[in-house]
């Protein structure tokens, strides 16, 4: 089944789906397994897997050393290949990589694509490619009947919206806001105004993330989009509290 | 491939979506830019009032001699207003700035030279200006840092990743989806999405097109030879831009060769073979990076050359044989420094002290009736930590010790 | 009195018999090249291709709207190779030099400018190169020390007096009387024996003959006043030379008032009351000297301006009242200094910022229509160690102090 | 009597004569009362004082430390002449001063002569002074029937030799070499040429200095000038071994 279509299956279930982020290799591949299960046992609908790459450029601080530090402890890309062919294959949710476009470059597209699909990988999230960089991408993407994954900002324009809405697939990743990952978003009405710019420009499921950080934050969303992305919290959280700090707190969102 | 903002296979924007509004209006303005010739004269003019433009071509007549080959010509970047090419982009991209009607500019910066520029141009201008730069940078670069701060500018050290050039950049990036609606970046170099290659490139090429006249009137006929140091690009692009069409004249860009090309502590993108295809930092060219894609380190006693990538133009132009690419190790760099300040008064940035590195090599093979062209991106002066410390003098390590001395005691 | 080499009752060549017939040379040669066009042509060449002469005028429009009075342009000598004035007479006196067939020349210096200007002069030209500096300032500027033995000139320190300027000068003076045939003394300023201080006017006035055609351009008329720094008065008589028959024109130099006029600690010898007439170094002046006729101590934030004697030429000029002279504290140059690198993001040099203090003070009472000029005499970018301590600035002080940790530890 | 005809006196009995330098307040005016005693009961035949000069452009490292010093010690102009008047009252020989011009300048020329006539002194030598910029000093000097010593250098010409003979009196002072006060001079080939030209541009008696050093200087000296001069040498001396060595040092020289 297809990323969409999984996600409209739960959407049956609840008023609002929870996406998760995790930087595959920090603190480590046995903290990622642990916390992966914790977040799949306290109802994740969708795990958004970061293979680190040294430049980071849309990534906030926590995210950012997340990276750094993986690959400074030895992360390869194929181990990350290696380890979400094993989480798709435990575990009974979509599972979705997130990278920056220069590992997959590098790796091969192709080759990228059919381990991805062959591991049962759903979808791909790419934050520095646009459509207009990424033909090969979006096509090798469709033929693996992967997901692309694209992302509307507060600054796309109707029109530009539009035209991502016909290059992606799965759902829409709505940034909440300018900046980076991991600080803070309001949920004000400019920010009603540009979510309802959304759904008019597609007809995908539309996933909010950038800075959700509470069962406030998850609350405010629900009516308005169909999935929160809780990325940099959790990281915190494991920092501070260890893996099994994740599955009650997860629980506490909804 | 001939896509908008693709140099053959090289370049592109690669860009977050938040971005994508703004490098659409970026792209308009430079468009309009380029078809407006008022545009290009108000350039001038103010590079002209403001800078020294044009700059001498400088006949040195003492290393042609030493050398007994080619006559040697300098294009002396290093007497632009902060000392260094890094001028001519700045002061283009304030233009810009003022008439998209932004207030806040930001800018990478490495070894000092762009964000010195950048402060420069935010006073002159009257914008508020945040600079990022490694934090080993800023350890290294104090002087630049006081100049930036006391110029009204924010300096803001970077401490993620290897805390250089390269991190500079992501940093500013970070700040730039951040503040995207009034911030401007002025990117330092002909790197990055587009149009930044093509609009640094634009602003840069200045230099080339005087050269061209200078040589003709100082010389009587096109240069040989034109070298250039490479660290992103841009002074190379400047220099050579002009002469692309004029097959006869060879164009030699100089990297990093650092501690020399076998040992991996380098920066050469072109002319090694550590280097592969990626994307990175908005835009797609050679990278010194690992088999999985990851940015390694560099290394160069020149700060301004020790980047990971290169100008996608520069990729393109390499790969279609147009430029030749050369590395000078950091050892050949200060002997070259050495005897240009004894033979002809003038102290290069070590970053130009490439391009007279590969030109020393290559003159005496030429006839005393060619020319060569060295293009000087930057002076040598400001360098003064760096460049005493790599001659190892004793002198100036008392100095510091003493001066050190008192403001411990005063402290 | 109108003798040969005096301004009024001022100059003269008050010089040991062993130097007689070196300065009837000199004197001789003098006359020759200023009698002909070529030489001058030959010079201008000179220092459009190896300095960037001409150097820019700016308009310092952020400057202007804050004073809200005349408009305010500077003369950028800062841009000149080596980053100051001096730069115009070492090379003419270089190209003097090779006339007269000398294989060798000294030179003091205070700040180092000079000294740096000269080394490098003799690097270009191909001459050995001795610098006099008085110990206590080899202490206080390094770097310029570092650059002058790069470019293979000998610095020496001198330990006599008050180790500073003026003993320089008068080491230089022996070094001269020993090896006066194949040496020649590249005096540095518009002061010392005839012909120096004509013959030092001569090459700065290229400053004022281009600010002349510059203003026209620029501002459509002549400028009301024209403000420079005067130290011995070169920078300041290269600007006023082209206007001193331009009655509209007001000139005024600016004095180092250091810790304030009514202290004593100072270098204002013409428009304070602590100078007198006088002869030493040379040529007869107002020097600050006590009733004795022993020279006095003088202080100034600035080096270059931290000197007894003043040019003979302007000696007159202050005589004749046709220009005017003002003092500036230490501590108001430090704040023009801030202001100007905040607002026009330009870095004049500490003495230059003597003449913008002044300027700062009067522009407010011109009205916008009239224009004056500040002649930026040279950068301030050399003066780190000066202007951050002057500044007492923290991070420059921990800096200095990690640098200096590292060197304790490996040597 | 004048200075001319006293050394032409003194030079009937002798081969040649001595003249000895001092600079006054230095050590102290206490040594350089004793220093003089000594000076001239071992024969010296014309001594000329310093006045110190903060600025003392022609003099070498000996001279120069001597003059700062004196200053520094709280030397006064008033004080020099005070003690010039002393020291020509109380000994039988010639007494001269040098100084820069400045000291005189700014004393007053006019004043500076008339006092240095009723002290008794016999002549100036002011080495930044040529006659070009010295017509009221010869003038005035000279209605005070004071002589002012003129300078020959090496490099002086034999016209130039002669236009400043005709400027001066007492005696010509035939700076020995290139250079400052202080270091050995060699008395070759070269500069018994000089010597000539000298002797054949003036009818004043030549006085050599610069450099002169023991015995075997003046010896050289003999014939060809009528006045060695001895200058940094008693200056050291007295430094290293006190006034008291000055009286054998000088009986030694001839
Ligand atoms: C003086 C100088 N030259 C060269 C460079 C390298 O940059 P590019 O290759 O863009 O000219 C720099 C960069 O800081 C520089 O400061
Ligand atoms: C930058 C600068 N300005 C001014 C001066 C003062 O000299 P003058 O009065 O001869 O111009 C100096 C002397 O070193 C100097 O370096």
């Amino acid at each position: 089944m297809q990323l969409e279509q999984q996600l409209r299956e739960r959407l049956k279930q609840k008023e609002i789906l929870l996406m998760t982020h995790i930087v595959l290799g920090y603190p480590s591949f046995e903290a990622n397994r642990e916390v992966i299960a914790q977040m799949v046992a306290a109802g994740v609908d969708c795990i958004e897997m970061q293979i680190p790459f040294s430049e980071p450029m849309a990534d906030g601080p926590v995210i950012l050393k997340a990276n750094q530090q993986a690959i400074t402890a030895g992360t390869r890309v194929s181990n990350c290949l290696a380890f979400g062919a094993e989480m798709a294959a435990t575990h009974d949710i979509p599972f979705l990589y997130m990278t920056y476009y220069n590992i997959i470059f590098k790796y091969g597209e192709q080759a990228f694509m059919e381990e991805a699909r062959q591991a049962g990988i759903k979808g791909l999230i790419v934050p520095d490619l646009p459509p207009e960089e990424g033909a090969d991408y979006l096509r090798l993407a469709k033929e693996n009947e992967i997901a692309p994954i694209l992302i509307y900002a507060p600054t796309s324009t109707d029109k530009r919206m539009s035209e991502l809405a016909g290059h992606g697939a799965g759902f829409i990743y709505c940034v909440a806001r300018r900046g980076v990952t991991g600080t803070k978003s309001e949920f004000g009405e400019e920010f009603n105004t540009y979510l309802a710019r959304c759904r008019a420009a597609t007809t995908l499921p539309l996933a909010v993330g950038f800075g959700i950080q509470d069962r406030e934050d998850v609350t405010a969303l629900k009516g308005k989009a169909d999935m929160a992305v809780i990325g940099s919290r959790t990281i915190k959280l494991v920092e501070e509290h260890g893996p099994a700090a994740v599955g009650p707190f997860i629980s506490s969102l909804r | 491939m001939n896509k908008k903002g693709f140099f053959g296979n090289w370049g592109g924007a690669y860009i977050p979506e938040i971005l994508f509004q703004t490098f659409q209006e970026l792209n308009t303005e430079f468009e309009r830019c380029k078809n407006d010739p008022d545009f290009w004269q108000q350039y001038i003019d103010l590079m002209s009032t403001y800078s020294c433009r044009p700059t001498p071509l400088t006949h040195a007549s003492n290393l042609s001699r030493y050398f007994g080959g080619a006559q040697i010509y300098i294009k002396r970047e290093d007497l632009n207003h902060t000392g260094a090419h890094k001028a001519n982009n700045v002061m283009g991209q304030g233009l810009m700035v003022q008439r998209m009607g932004k207030k806040r500019v930001i800018a990478e910066t490495g070894a000092g030279q762009h964000g010195m520029a950048t402060a420069t141009m935010a006073a002159k201008f009257g914008f508020d200006c945040t600079i990022y730069m490694g934090e080993e940078d800023v350890r290294r670069q104090r002087p630049n840092v006081f100049w930036m701060e006391k110029m009204g500018a924010q300096v803001i050290p970077v401490t993620d990743g290897s805390r250089t050039l390269k991190d500079a950049i992501n940093a500013a990036f970070r700040d730039w989806v951040t503040n995207v609606d009034n911030t401007h970046y002025v990117f330092g170099t002909v790197c990055g999405p587009h149009p930044f290659p093509e609009m640094v490139g634009w602003f840069q090429s200045i230099i080339g097109m005087e050269a061209h006249k200078q040589i003709l009137k100082q010389h009587g006929r096109m240069p040989a030879r034109i070298y250039a140091c490479v660290g992103g690009g841009s002074n190379a692009m400047g220099v050579f831009k002009r002469f692309l069409n004029e097959p006869e004249v060879e164009l030699i860009g100089v990297e990093a060769g650092g501690h020399g090309l076998q040992t991996g502590a380098h920066a050469a993108r072109l002319c090694s073979q550590d280097a592969s295809a990626g994307v990175a930092q908005g835009y797609k060219t050679m990278f010194l990076q690992d088999d999985d894609g990851q940015m390694k380190d560099t290394h160069s006693v020149a700060a301004g050359l020790d980047y990971v990538g290169v100008s996608p133009i520069l990729a393109d132009l390499w790969e279609q044989g147009r430029v030749r690419f050369e590395a000078a190790t950091d050892k050949e760099v200060m002997s070259a420094l050495d005897l240009t300040m004894k033979k002809e008064g003038i102290i290069p940035a070590l970053e130009s002290a490439h391009a007279f590195v590969q030109a020393f090599k290559e003159a005496p093979l030429l006839s005393g009736d060619e020319a060569i062209i060295i293009n000087m991106s930057g002076r040598g002066d400001k360098d003064i930590f760096t460049i005493a410390h790599a001659f190892d003098d004793p002198s100036w390590k008392e100095f510091i010790i003493e001066r050190a001395r008192e403001y411990s005691h005063y402290s």
